[in-house]
This record gives structure tokens, C-alpha cells and sequence, in this order.
């Protein structure tokens, strides 16, 4: 933590960047993230297991970017390949941010791409147990189980769309669900409205998303959409051989192809 | 009551597919008439969203076709198609709808008798698995958007 | 709200005999939107699209769907009927009640109701339907024509003297390609150099024509009508302005014994040379790789014999970057080395050569000056084998095509042995002889009954050398495979014609489409055989497969009258189904983000960045814009953009969602 | 270096020489063979014109005791045995139909694990620079060498280089100090086995062969095949009696010729067993 204090205060004194985006103590216990701007906050931050939200959907917001890059930021692995990949959809660019990892206990700054690609590659998904448990769990049900268990799950949704907001990588000014001509997604929570919201979200991070869990951990009734994109993310994986957040420059899964990408269900 | 007569919609692509169904037609070859055809330039512009309307409003059945690869007259069209339908349709079954009830293909202009043939199976495959159950009861849903009036559509 | 005019057809009895047209008719009436709703025996007779015209007029009508044939066959025929009315003329769609409805199902209730389901579908997308303007793109019109063998000198000549600046790049040092190799020309025997010589000459004084030989086109960007092509012109170590190709230097060079490339390895050249007597431009070249100066540095005999000082060692590639509407391809093929046969004997025999060193030898400017003599031993052969299909209709080989000409200049070439060696005799060993242009039979069988040339139809198993001899192994597959076996002095192997080396490297950096073979693809076989797939690029020559003179001069004009075509009018317009970006008002400017993965889902490259920037200046973002003169309107980037920023004219996002909507619609 | 032997029929009779002759330079040239025990026919003769299931059960026999003895490299100095046994390994390990019905049937166990090879395969890589310093005499001789058939053909089997004009044994002869001169009939047919039923063929094709040799001056034909050998050298006097024209020009076995080299006696070396006199090389080069 101490690290960490030296090396913030290193960075606004010499200008280096404008805001720290970190993490700092919030209320009963729990952590809260924090912009530092003046070499006083510095002390606020705080580094332990409890700081595991992915702070890189703070570098999308403008009222972000209105204090103008480069932006530090306190970085898990899951927020250093948010980053790589933001930077592949020309959303970043190198040297925007300076990157802060911890590595046994010392803190290092990643700026260049071989860095951030290196530190990515290095450190994959690691899914929390409980995850991997549900993903066991919904791997043995039959079509007709994962349908009530997806219905079920499903009509809990209102459609406060919270897990756009927490998502670094739904990042569109004016995404689908605001289009209404025609109108993709319908508006009411009701089965329709929520079934083609949820499709297209998976759809949207298919080959994207870089498996942080902000989307379940933001969800206020709790329905495990994280489960969707990972499935998603799964199969670009195992088609495609492709792995999200390891390449600055990597095109996207979906906007290419490769001649031989192999089918079992074309008649 | 009637047997259950299946509503099937077919996103085509207008270089090959279309092609080849105008081909069944000059070659005077019947087949069953559940399918309605919506043409499109070609297979990389068919958006799965459309698929997801036609099972909402009622479809039974989506039959998905274009050119074979590489021989598609804008290129790649088809591939890019490709890699949609395998990540959308793995997506579907994983959320538990059916994959059966989306019939993927390629039809080249000279396959006028596969056209035929793809349709009375399709047709024969979703009679066999009923009505879509999935979408059931989001038909209602629809009805109740329609009621407030506020639905253009 | 919008008046649409539904046009229901019976064409003739095409529909009528399976579908109630007037119950079409009446159904179509009540549906919103639709304001006049008839049908008529005959939609695409002038009669009945004069109902559209005058309905048009009179009902004022906002679209136009007619229920009849596939669009495939009319849309244009409508749309035009539109237009002359006054109506934009993407407002009009058609609807396939005959191909997908009439003619596949019985006469029955449910054959109408399908055929009223198939007008609703697309009464609902022309009520979504928006006008359309053709897009008008600059032409420059300049052409570039790749290849200076017969085909391209015959396109850059038309060209030219339709008035257009022409471009002309040549990879050797002189123009002239493998016609200048041969010696005569099938069916009519006339002297191949008397007939291309004032050609190339043409090209080299034409004042339209700009030549580049010695030169390779490395790159090609921009768009039909707004080429942009990079020309690397080799350092020729010459200063062309003062050289007078008198020569001096070429005799000087003491480095002799180069394979002349030109004489296909039979003669020899020096490391400054001029290829052939004939050559245009008639100025020497120096051969890097084999000048002692750039190996050693020292010799520079040339330079001291140079009566204009007019070597240039120290002169470097040049690279230019031109502006051009169009380009043709003419870059011609070559055919296969002997030693890509093992049956005949792995082009270790000095006397087993093919068609092209034959012609070499039969040439009067060839290494023998015309006399025929073997490459071996320089004695006059006095039986000469000429073996068909070497290496062409071989699928074993990897060539399972005929190359097509190699039966008439193998007839040629067994006629002009005799023309030379009166008392020497040539076998031919065939499968079939492919003589199918004007004259080119009879040719054959001057050859046969005149020159008393021994046609043996069979195969040959092997070639090989025995006493001095070579023996030819052969079947004569008409006396019952009986084995024949001729000791020849000579064999000649009419070998396989296929692309050149450089062929995918250029088709690559072009951006055109080539077969397994690397012969460059054609747009359509029968329909558009001198087109490519991308608009703007043409084919002439061998370059699209081996094929003869004649033909290759007959497609050279056939892309230049394309050429011209398209350089007729200033502005070029295209179909306006192209997908556009949607921009709108500050603080906005656009829903696109930026984030280009449509550029990696485009195969046209059609989507470049464009900068928004307030009034004063500032950048607001960089957003995705699309080329309407690359856009081919496939919609594969409308499909993929994730916040549907991307909208495809004629195929909207809009007009395909109420086609599915309303097929459900009760 | 340790191989597995096939000798086959031809070697233990009509050809003993070519055994005798392997036999003599092995040690020289630190060559080790283990025989394959209780080998059978490998059906080279008939058996692949009766039935083909037998003519592939048979070399798979030699196969399967082969893989027991842990052979992994197995000679077979016959062409027509290396034709039969490298086409039934390939038969085993493809055709899952023929290898089930072999199991049935005669209860084979084989997962072919064991390599074909000629007798050029292990000469190529024992014959080397360095050994060619030692060898105490060269044999300088003008010859051609003769493959046949079954050694180089056909090519899916033995993948040969250069199919129509290989060059194997050429590289061998040249490294004992031998001249191989460029030859067209080097693969050309010697008649095989129709030296027993027309055998006035055998004469016109190996006249063919014979004529061409002697009018390039070669002093000597080096084969690498018994039935090679028994029709240049057996039938030479049906040849002579057919074309007319007298030959002596000897036919020896890349074996025997790399035996002179190695300084082996005539005897030794089998030479008095060749129908036509080897005098002319004997004589010479001892």
C-alpha cells in the first residue's frame, strides 16, 4: 500500500497524469473507487483484497476524460486486459494510461503495449469458485432444464440496464436499446423486451469480453448474466482460437474470418 | 383440430439462394408452401436480431441461406456469416431454444432442386418438433405492447 | 402517409393459372398505405406499364410494388417505367408471386393467400422505402495497361487513339512480350516481327502513350475511376536522353556467355545488352547481377566506349506514384521448362527443348539465324519428334487444362522444320488436335498432306539418349497401342502455358481475384470475360488463360472499348445501394464509436476514418465513413455494427425489419 | 548398426551370391543382420494374381515375427520381396478392411512399427566419404547401373527421387571410386518373370539393355535385384541367340562390386557362380 502511496504521489507531482483512479475506503467495510487529483488525497487509497471491481470502466465516461489523459489506474488482471482490448477498438491508445499492477507486493507501472500485452498474457481468467460452479452446474443440464432455469433467471430482469453501466466495454454513446427505428430491443421488461436485450448483449461481447464479473456483481437482483458472455466468449475461444484482451491490435473476433473456421450444421 | 401446419420464414441471400429458388420455379419443381422468402443482398447482411423478431411474432422456423464458400459474389460475405452463426446459434442453445428450429444452408443459383428439397424438409423437421414453445408465451407479450398502441413495429 | 400503387400481373397464365390475381388485387386495397390497387394480363408490356405510368400521374403515388416475376428479371424494366413518370425509381420493388409461388404450388386458396402474404411483405418495405440518387464519382482519365506483350501495345493503341492518356509498363527492357519470340505467326505464316515491329514502334512515338519499360507496378489503392498506382522504374544504368543505341557499349561488355532470357538459354548475351535487334526502345540495359562492376568494381568498359558518356552507375530505382481510371492487365504467361518432366528426361538432354527455344531456333534473329540445328551438337536434325500436350490436360501434373495453342504452333513448327530441312522428316505424337479457329484446320492439314508431317496419335512414356540418338517412346493408340519407337536427332515439347512467375504477387497488390492455376479470374465467363470482379480492372491476353494471338488482340480491343466506355462521361454513376454512416446534430455528430471493426468486416476497404470537428475546429471524435465509390453494398458491416450506426440504402435496417414484422402481421 | 534380414528364396538359391556377397562385407562395414526367424514366402511369385487378401497375409506374417524380434529396421535385398512387404505394411496401416480380416483370419498381431528398407537405404548410409578413404582398393570401372522395376517403381510405394532416372546407386559406386555413365534404359524392363514362360522376350528387352550399355563402353552392369540379375546373366545365351550379337560385358551385385573394394577374394565374393565369365573384372582389379 505504502508502494503505492510513493508511486501516486511520484505521478501527480511530476504531472505525469491527471487523475489516479483507485480504490479507497468506503462504507461499512467495503471499498469504493476513488479519483485522485491532489497529492493530499494520495494517502485515501488503499490496495487489498477487498479492491477486485474493474475500474477500467471509468476511463470510457467523459467526465473522466475531461481532466485529459493520461489517466493512472489501479489495475487488477482482469483491468489490464480491459484495457488491451479497449485500446484494440481504437477506444485508448498507448500511452493514455499508466497502468498500476501489483506483483508480489512491489507496484510497477505498464505504459508500453509489450507490457500491458505481456502482464495480460501472463496473468488469464481465473474464475472465483462459485463461478466455476455454476458453469459445471449449467453444463450438465439438458436444452429443456437451461430453458426454466434461463426463464426463471430472466423474469427477475427489469431492464435498469445497470449492467451496461458497469461493463468497460459497452462503451456506446447511443447503444442499441435506445434505437427505435425500428425498435431492436423492446423497451418494457417484459419476456421480449428482456430476451432480446440479454441475446444482444451476449452477442455484442461475443470475442470481447474479457470475463471480469462486473456485470453479475453489479446486477441488484442478482441473475448471473456473466454466465452469457462467458459462454459466448467460450466458443471464440474453442472456433476460433481467439482470445480477447492479449493483443493491442488484434481485429475482433466477429468482424473476421478465416477460410477454414470448421461447422457441423450447414446442410 | 387441423394438423399443425408450421410458419417458416427464409433469409436468403439474392445473388445465390433467391437465385436458385427462382430456379425451382422456372424448373416447375412443387414443394410445400409454409416458407416465406426475405431476400437480402447476401448472407453477411442477415442480422440475427431478425431471426429473433421472426421466432417473437410467430415463426416456427428460420431457414438461414446463402452462397457456398467462396462463392460469394461480394467475396466474404459468407464467411463473415459463418463465424456469426456458429457464435449466435451455440448462444441460443446455451439460453435453451432449440437449435433445430434455425436450418442453416448453402444454396448456390444452380441448386434449384435443393432449394425444393431444403424447404419440404425443413417443413417436415419443425412439424415434427410442433409449434415454437419457447416463443409462446412472449407472442402474448406482444399482443399486450400492441394493445397500448404505442407499438409502430 | 404513403399512397403505393400494387400492380398484380398474370402474366399471361405464368400466374393466373394458380393464383386469384384479382383477389390479390382486392386484398391489397384495404392495406394501409395503399392507394390504388389493380391487375393486368401483361405488367411488363408497354400497356401495362403505362398503367403505372399514368397511375403514377394521376394518384400521385409515393411507391410502386409490382407483384409479378423475380426482380432478378424486371426490377430494371419497372424502374424505369418509375422514373419516366416521375417517380424516384427506388421507390418501386417487385414482388415474386410467380418463380416463389405460382409456378411451385397447386391452384388453391392457399397459393393465393401465400402470394398476398409475399405483396404484404414487400408493401411494407416500400412504405419504409427511401429515394435513391445514383452516386457520381470523378473519372481521371488516364489508363494503365500492365504488360507490354501484343495484348497490352494493342489496348494502350486503342486507347490512346480514342484520345485518353495511357500509361504502359513493361517489366522487361523492351515491349513486345513472347510474340516478338516467335518467328512465324499460325495460320497465315507471316513473319511475327514484320507484324508487331510498326506496332511497338506506334506505341514508342504515340504521343498519348507514356512508356515504362524495365518498370513493375508494386501497388495499387483508390477506386474505379481514382486508381492510384505505384511504379517502381529499375535503375536501367543508362541515361536514356543522351543514349543513341549505337551499340558500342554492348560489343565492349566482357562478360559474354550470359543465357540470353530472350532466346529462352539458347544464345548468350552480354551484361549490357539490347534483347533483340528489334527492341523498343532500342537502348541497352545493364544487368546488376552480372556486371562486374557492381561486383567488383572495377571493369567500366562500357563507360569508356560509350561514344555520349551515357552510363549511369550510380543511378537508382525510381518510384512515381500516377493517377488512373482504369487498368488493364496484360501480363501475358510463359510456358513450362523441360525440366519439369521427368518422363523426358529431366531437361538433362541438351536436345529435348520446347516450343518456345524451337521458335528461338527457327528465328531468323535467333542464336542459329534461322538455320535449324540442335542445341547439342549444332548438326541439322534430321528427324525431329514434336510431342502435344507436355505437361497441358495432366491432372497427375497438377494441369488439367489445355493450353490450347500448342497444336497449331507445333503444326507450324513441324512445317517450317520441313520448309528448312527439306529431306528431314517430323513426327507429331497428339491425343486430339485442337485447330478451332479461322483457317487453323485446314492449316493443319497442309501440314499433314503438303509437308507429309507423320501425325501418330498416342502418348509418349519416355524420352531418353542412346547412342547419340534420342529414343522416343510412344504408343500409336489407331494401330492398336501398337508400340512405336522413333531414334529422333531432335524432341520438341509443346509444353504447358501457365501464369508467369510474378502473377499472385500483382493480383495481390491489385486486389483481383486468380484460379487455382494463378490465372487472373474473369467477372463472368461467357457474360463479362474481360472484367474482374472489382470495377475499374481489366483482362486481356494470357494473363486470364493461355490463348492465341488473335484472341489476345480481339480482348485487348475489347478492354479498350470498356476503357473508353467508361472514360466517356466525365462523372461515373453507380447504383446508390451502398451503406452509409448516420450523422447527426451536435453534440453527437455521430452514434458511431469509433471502434472500426467494420474496416477489418469490409472486402471492398471501402470504410475509411473521418475527423468530426466543431465549427472552430476542434476534434470531436473519429468516426467511421463510408467510400460510396468502393462500396459494393454487400451490408456485412450493417449486420456486424453493434449500435447499428451503419445503415445499407435499398436493404435498410428499417425496410428489412418490416418485411419479417409484417409477415406475422395478422 | 544392427538390421533385420529378409533374404528371401532367390538369395538361399538362384542368386546365392548376392547373400554370400552381403554376408562377406557386413562386418567389414560394421554391419549387423539378424535374420527374421522361420521366415515364409513372401507371395512375390503368384500370389498377388490369385488373391489379394493372401498376398498380403503372407508378407504380413514376416511383418508381425519381424515386430516380435524388435526388428525396427528390416533389409530385404530382393526388389520383389521389398515391393510385396512395403505394400502390404501399407495395406495394413491404411485399410482398416483388409487388417481386420487378417486378424480374423490368421490372428496377426501387427502395429507397424517396423521400416522396409533396400539394400541401397543401408549401403546409401554406410558407404560414406570417410569409409571409402580406407578402402584398400577402388574399383575404376566404367559401369551402369541397372534398377529394374520394383526398386524405383511404383512411386507411391518406394517414393523414390528422380523416378525415371534415380541416381541412388550411382552415388554408391562413384564413392568406391567406380565412373557411372549417364544411361537411358536404367529403369527399362528386363521381362521379369517371363523368362520362364517367353522367354525369347527376356531376350529382345535385354538385348535392348545389353546392346545400349556396351556400345556406351560400359566395362560392367551393376544391379541390385536377383530376377535383374538371373535374366542379364542367366539368359545370357538366349539373349545372344535372340538378337544375334555376342555380349560378354559381366552383370554383378552393387554387393559383389563393393566386396572388391573392400579387398574380398573372388571366391568369397561368389563371382566363379555368374553364368557369364567375371574374368574380365576379376582379373583386373585384384
Amino acid at each position: 500500500m505504502k508502494q503505492l502511496h510513493e508511486r501516486a504521489h511520484e505521478l501527480l507531482e511530476q504531472k505525469a497524469v491527471s487523475v489516479i483512479i483507485g480504490y479507497g475506503e468506503g462504507t461499512e467495510g467495503r471499498v469504493r473507487p476513488v479519483f485522485i487529483r491532489t497529492l493530499e488525497a494520495v494517502r485515501l487509497l488503499v490496495w487489498d483484497d477487498r479492491c477486485r471491481v474493474n475500474l477500467a470502466v471509468y476511463l470510457n465516461k467523459p467526465e473522466i476524460r475531461k481532466f485529459g489523459f493520461p489517466i493512472a489506474v489501479v489495475s487488477t488482471p482482469a483491468t489490464v486486459r480491459t484495457i488491451v482490448q479497449l485500446i484494440a477498438e481504437h477506444q485508448l491508445s498507448i500511452g493514455d494510461v499508466v497502468v498500476l499492477v501489483r506483483e508480489n507486493d512491489t507496484v510497477r507501472a505498464l505504459i508500453q503495449k509489450e507490457d500491458l500485452e505481456q502482464y495480460a498474457r501472463n496473468n488469464p481468467v481465473i474464475f472465483p469458485p462459485f463461478v466455476i460452479e455454476e458453469i459445471e452446474l449449467l453444463k450438465k443440464m439438458s436444452i429443456e432444464e437451461r430453458f426454466t432455469y434461463w426463464q426463471e433467471e430472466l423474469a427477475k430482469c427489469f431492464k435498469c440496464y445497470a449492467c451496461r453501466a458497469a461493463c468497460p466495454l459497452c462503451y456506446c454513446e447511443k447503444c442499441i436499446t435506445d434505437v427505435n427505428q425500428p425498435q431492436w430491443v423492446c423497451v418494457a421488461p417484459h419476456p421480449v423486451g428482456v430476451f432480446e436485450w440479454h441475446i444482444n448483449r451476449a452477442m455484442h461481447l461475443a470475442g470481447r469480453c474479457i470475463e471480469c464479473g462486473s456485470c453479475t456483481i453489479a446486477c441488484p437482483v442478482g441473475i448471473p448474466i456473466a454466465l452469457l458472455t462467458i459462454e459466448a466468449t467460450r466458443v471464440v475461444k474453442e472456433e476460433f482460437a481467439f482470445t480477447p484482451g492479449i493483443d493491442c491490435n488484434a481485429p475482433s473476433a466477429l468482424s473476421t474470418f478465416r477460410v477454414d473456421d470448421k461447422e457441423t450444421f450447414i446442410r | 383440430m387441423k394438423e399443425f401446419e408450421p410458419k417458416i420464414v427464409a433469409f436468403v441471400c439474392n445473388w445465390c439462394t433467391y437465385a436458385g429458388a427462382d430456379l425451382t420455379g422456372t424448373s416447375r419443381i412443387h414443394y410445400a408452401p409454409n416458407v416465406r422468402v426475405v431476400r437480402f443482398p447476401c448472407t453477411g447482411r442477415i442480422d440475427y436480431n431478425l431471426i429473433i423478431k421472426a421466432f417473437e411474432r410467430g415463426a416456427d422456423g428460420v431457414i438461414v441461406s446463402g452462397c457456398h464458400p467462396n462463392d460469394c459474389h461480394y467475396t466474404s460475405g459468407n464467411f463473415h456469416a459463418r463465424r456469426r452463426w456458429i457464435v449466435f446459434r451455440t448462444l441460443l442453445e446455451y439460453i435453451g431454444i432449440d437449435p433445430r428450429r434455425i436450418i442453416f444452408s448453402w444454396v448456390s443459383a444452380a441448386e434449384g432442386a435443393k432449394w425444393a428439397d431444403l424447404v419440404n424438409k425443413a417443413v417436415r423437421e419443425i412439424r415434427e418438433l410442433g409449434p415454437a414453445k419457447e416463443f409462446i408465451n412472449m407472442k402474448q407479450w406482444y399482443e399486450f405492447e400492441k394493445a397500448l398502441g404505442g407499438f409502430r413495429g | 402517409m404513403a399512397r403505393i400503387g400494387v400492380f398484380v400481373c398474370h402474366c399471361g397464365e405464368n400466374i393466373a393459372a394458380t393464383v386469384d390475381c384479382e383477389k390479390v388485387a382486392k386484398a391489397c386495397a384495404q392495406l394501409p398505405g395503399v392507394a390504388y390497387s389493380i391487375d393486368y394480363k401483361y405488367m411488363c408490356s408497354d400497356p401495362g406499364q403505362n398503367l403505372i405510368r399514368e397511375a403514377i400521374k394521376e394518384k400521385n403515388l409515393t411507391g410502386v410494388v409490382v407483384a409479378a416475376c423475380s426482380p432478378r428479371m424486371h426490377e430494371p424494366t419497372f424502374r424505369r417505367a418509375c422514373a419516366e413518370a416521375g417517380l424516384n425509381p427506388y421507390l418501386c420493388e417487385m414482388a415474386n408471386i410467380r418463380e416463389h409461388c405460382s409456378w411451385v404450388h397447386p391452384k388453391s386458396e392457399e397459393t393465393t393467400l401465400k402470394a398476398i402474404d409475399i405483396v404484404k411483405t414487400i408493401i411494407a418495405k416500400v412504405r419504409k422505402n427511401q429515394p435513391l440518387y445514383p452516386i457520381k464519382v470523378p473519372v481521371t482519365k488516364t489508363a494503365l495497361v500492365i504488360g507490354g506483350g501484343i495484348a497490352g501495345i494493342q489496348a494502350a493503341l486503342d486507347i490512346a487513339n480514342a484520345g485518353h492518356r495511357v500509361i504502359l509498363v513493361e517489366k522487361e527492357p523492351s515491349i513486345g512480350g513472347h510474340m516478338a519470340q516467335l518467328s512465324e505467326t499460325f495460320p497465315t505464316l507471316d513473319c511475327s516481327q514484320c507484324i508487331l515491329t510498326p506496332r511497338m514502334v506506334e506505341v514508342a512515338q504515340h504521343p498519348s502513350i507514356t512508356l515504362y519499360t524495365y518498370a513493375e507496378v508494386e501497388s495499387l489503392t483508390g477506386f474505379i475511376g481514382n486508381f492510384v498506382a505505384r511504379i517502381r522504374k529499375k535503375a536501367k544504368s543508362i541515361d536514356e536522353k543522351l543514349c543513341t543505341g549505337c551499340g558500342e557499349c554492348v560489343n565492349a561488355c566482357p562478360i559474354k556467355k550470359i543465357p540470353s532470357e530472350f532466346n529462352m538459354g539458347l544464345g548468350t548475351r552480354p551484361a549490357i545488352y539490347i534483347p533483340f535487334p528489334q527492341a523498343v526502345p532500342n537502348k541497352p540495359v545493364i544487368d546488376r547481377s552480372r556486371c562486374t562492376y557492381f561486383r567488383t568494381g572495377k571493369c567500366r568498359f562500357c563507360e569508356s566506349k560509350c561514344p555520349t558518356k551515357a552510363i549511369r552507375f550510380d543511378q537508382n530505382d525510381e518510384v512515381i506514384n500516377v493517377q488512373v481510371g482504369a487498368v488493364v492487365v496484360a501480363t501475358g504467361f510463359t510456358v513450362l521448362e523441360s525440366t519439369f518432366f521427368p518422363e523426358y528426361g529431366y531437361g538433362q538432354y541438351k536436345d529435348v527443348v520446347t516450343g518456345l527455344q524451337f521458335e528461338r531456333i527457327l528465328s531468323a534473329s535467333g542464336p542459329t539465324l534461322g538455320e535449324v540445328r540442335r542445341p547439342s551438337d549444332g548438326a541439322i536434325p534430321k528427324k525431329v519428334v514434336f510431342i502435344t500436350c507436355a505437361g497441358s490436360r495432366d491432372p497427375a501434373k497438377g494441369i488439367e487444362y489445355c493450353s490450347k495453342i500448342c497444336c497449331m504452333y507445333t503444326a507450324k513448327h513441324a512445317m517450317l522444320y520441313k520448309h528448312k530441312v527439306h529431306d528431314g522428316q517430323a513426327y507429331v505424337f497428339y491425343m486430339d488436335i485442337r485447330a478451332t479457329g479461322k483457317g487453323y484446320d485446314e492449316f493443319v492439314r497442309r501440314a499433314i498432306e503438303e509437308d507429309h508431317v507423320k501425325y501418330i496419335r498416342g502418348r509418349v512414356s519416355r524420352v531418353y539418349e542412346r547412342n547419340g540418338k534420342i529414343v522416343v517412346c510412344g504408343a500409336d493408340t489407331l494401330l492398336g497401342a501398337e508400340p512405336v519407337e522413333i531414334e529422333a536427332d531432335m524432341v520438341v515439347l509443346a509444353t504447358a502455358g501457365v501464369a508467369n512467375p510474378g502473377a499472385e504477387e500483382l493480383a495481390q497488390a491489385l486486389h483481383i481475384s486468380y484460379d487455382r492455376h494463378r490465372f487472373f479470374t474473369e467477372a463472368h465467363p461467357k457474360l463479362r470475360p474481360v472484367e474482374t470482379n472489382t470495377a475499374g480492372i481489366f483482362l486481356a491476353g494470357a494473363c486470364q488463360s493461355p490463348k492465341d494471338i488473335p484472341e489476345s488482340v480481339g480482348q485487348a480491343s475489347a478492354t479498350a472499348s470498356k476503357v473508353v466506355a467508361l472514360f466517356s462521361r466525365d462523372e461515373l454513376t453507380r447504383e446508390p445501394i451502398v451503406a452509409v454512416v448516420n450523422r447527426c446534430a451536435p453534440p453527437l455528430y455521430s452514434t458511431c464509436v469509433g471502434c472500426f471493426m467494420c474496416q477489418t468486416a469490409c472486402p471492398y476497404s471501402a470504410i475509411e476514418r473521418e475527423e468530426l470537428r466543431t465549427r472552430d475546429g476542434t476534434l470531436v471524435k473519429t468516426v467511421a465513413r463510408v467510400n460510396p465509390g468502393l462500396c459494393q453494398g454487400c451490408g456485412t458491416c450493417v449486420a456486424f455494427c453493434r449500435s447499428k450506426s451503419i445503415d445499407l440504402q435499398g436493404y435498410s435496417n428499417e425496410q428489412m425489419y418490416a418485411e419479417v414484422v409484417e409477415l406475422f402481421a395478422e | 548398426m544392427k538390421f533385420g534380414l529378409y533374404p528371401g528364396c532367390s538369395l538361399e538359391a538362384s542368386s546365392r551370391e548376392y547373400l554370400e556377397s552381403l554376408r562377406a562385407i557386413a562386418p567389414k562395414l560394421g554391419l549387423e543382420f539378424e535374420e527374421v526367424k522361420n521366415w515364409n514366402c513372401c507371395g512375390a511369385s503368384s500370389a498377388h494374381a490369385i488373391d489379394h487378401l493372401f498376398s498380403v497375409a503372407l508378407p504380413a506374417t514376416i511383418l508381425a515375427q519381424a515386430e516380435q524380434q524388435q526388428l525396427k529396421d528390416l533389409v530385404v535385398p530382393c526388389a520383389a520381396c521389398y515391393s510385396r512387404l512395403a505394400i502390404a505394411k501399407i495395406e495394413l496401416t491404411e485399410n482398416a478392411k483388409v487388417r481386420n480380416e487378417l486378424q480374423a483370419k490368421y490372428h496377426l498381431s501387427y502395429t507397424g512399427t517396423t521400416n522396409i528398407l533396400t539394400i541401397l537405404d543401408v549401403l546409401e548410409r554406410v558407404i560414406t566419404p570417410e569409409v571409402s578413404k580406407q578402402l584398400p582398393k577402388r574399383f575404376t570401372k566404367n559401369v551402369v547401373c541397372y534398377y529394374g522395376c520394383l526398386l524405383v517403381r511404383p512411386q507411391r510405394i518406394t517414393n523414390v527421387q528422380r523416378v525415371e532416372d534415380p541416381q541412388q546407386m550411382e552415388e554408391i559406386v562413384k564413392t568406391i571410386g567406380a565412373h557411372p555413365l549417364p544411361w537411358g534404359m536404367k529403369t527399362e524392363c528386363c521381362g521379369a518373370s517371363f523368362s520362364i514362360t517367353r522367354t525369347e522376350l527376356v531376350g529382345k528387352l535385354c538385348g535392348r539393355v545389353l546392346d545400349d550399355a556396351v556400345c556406351r563402353g560400359a566395362e560392367a552392369i551393376i544391379v541390385a535385384c536377383p530376377m535383374c540379375h538371373s535374366n542379364l546373366d542367366m539368359r545370357r545365351s538366349v539373349i545372344e541367340h535372340v538378337t544375334g550379337k555376342k555380349y560378354t560385358i559381366p552383370v554383378l551385385f552393387i554387393t559383389q562390386v563393393i566386396g572388391f573394394a573392400l579387398g574380398l577374394t573372388p571366391a568369397q565374393l561368389g563371382m566363379t557362380r555368374h553364368f557369364v565369365s567375371t574374368e574380365s573384372i576379376v582379373s583386373t582389379s585384384v
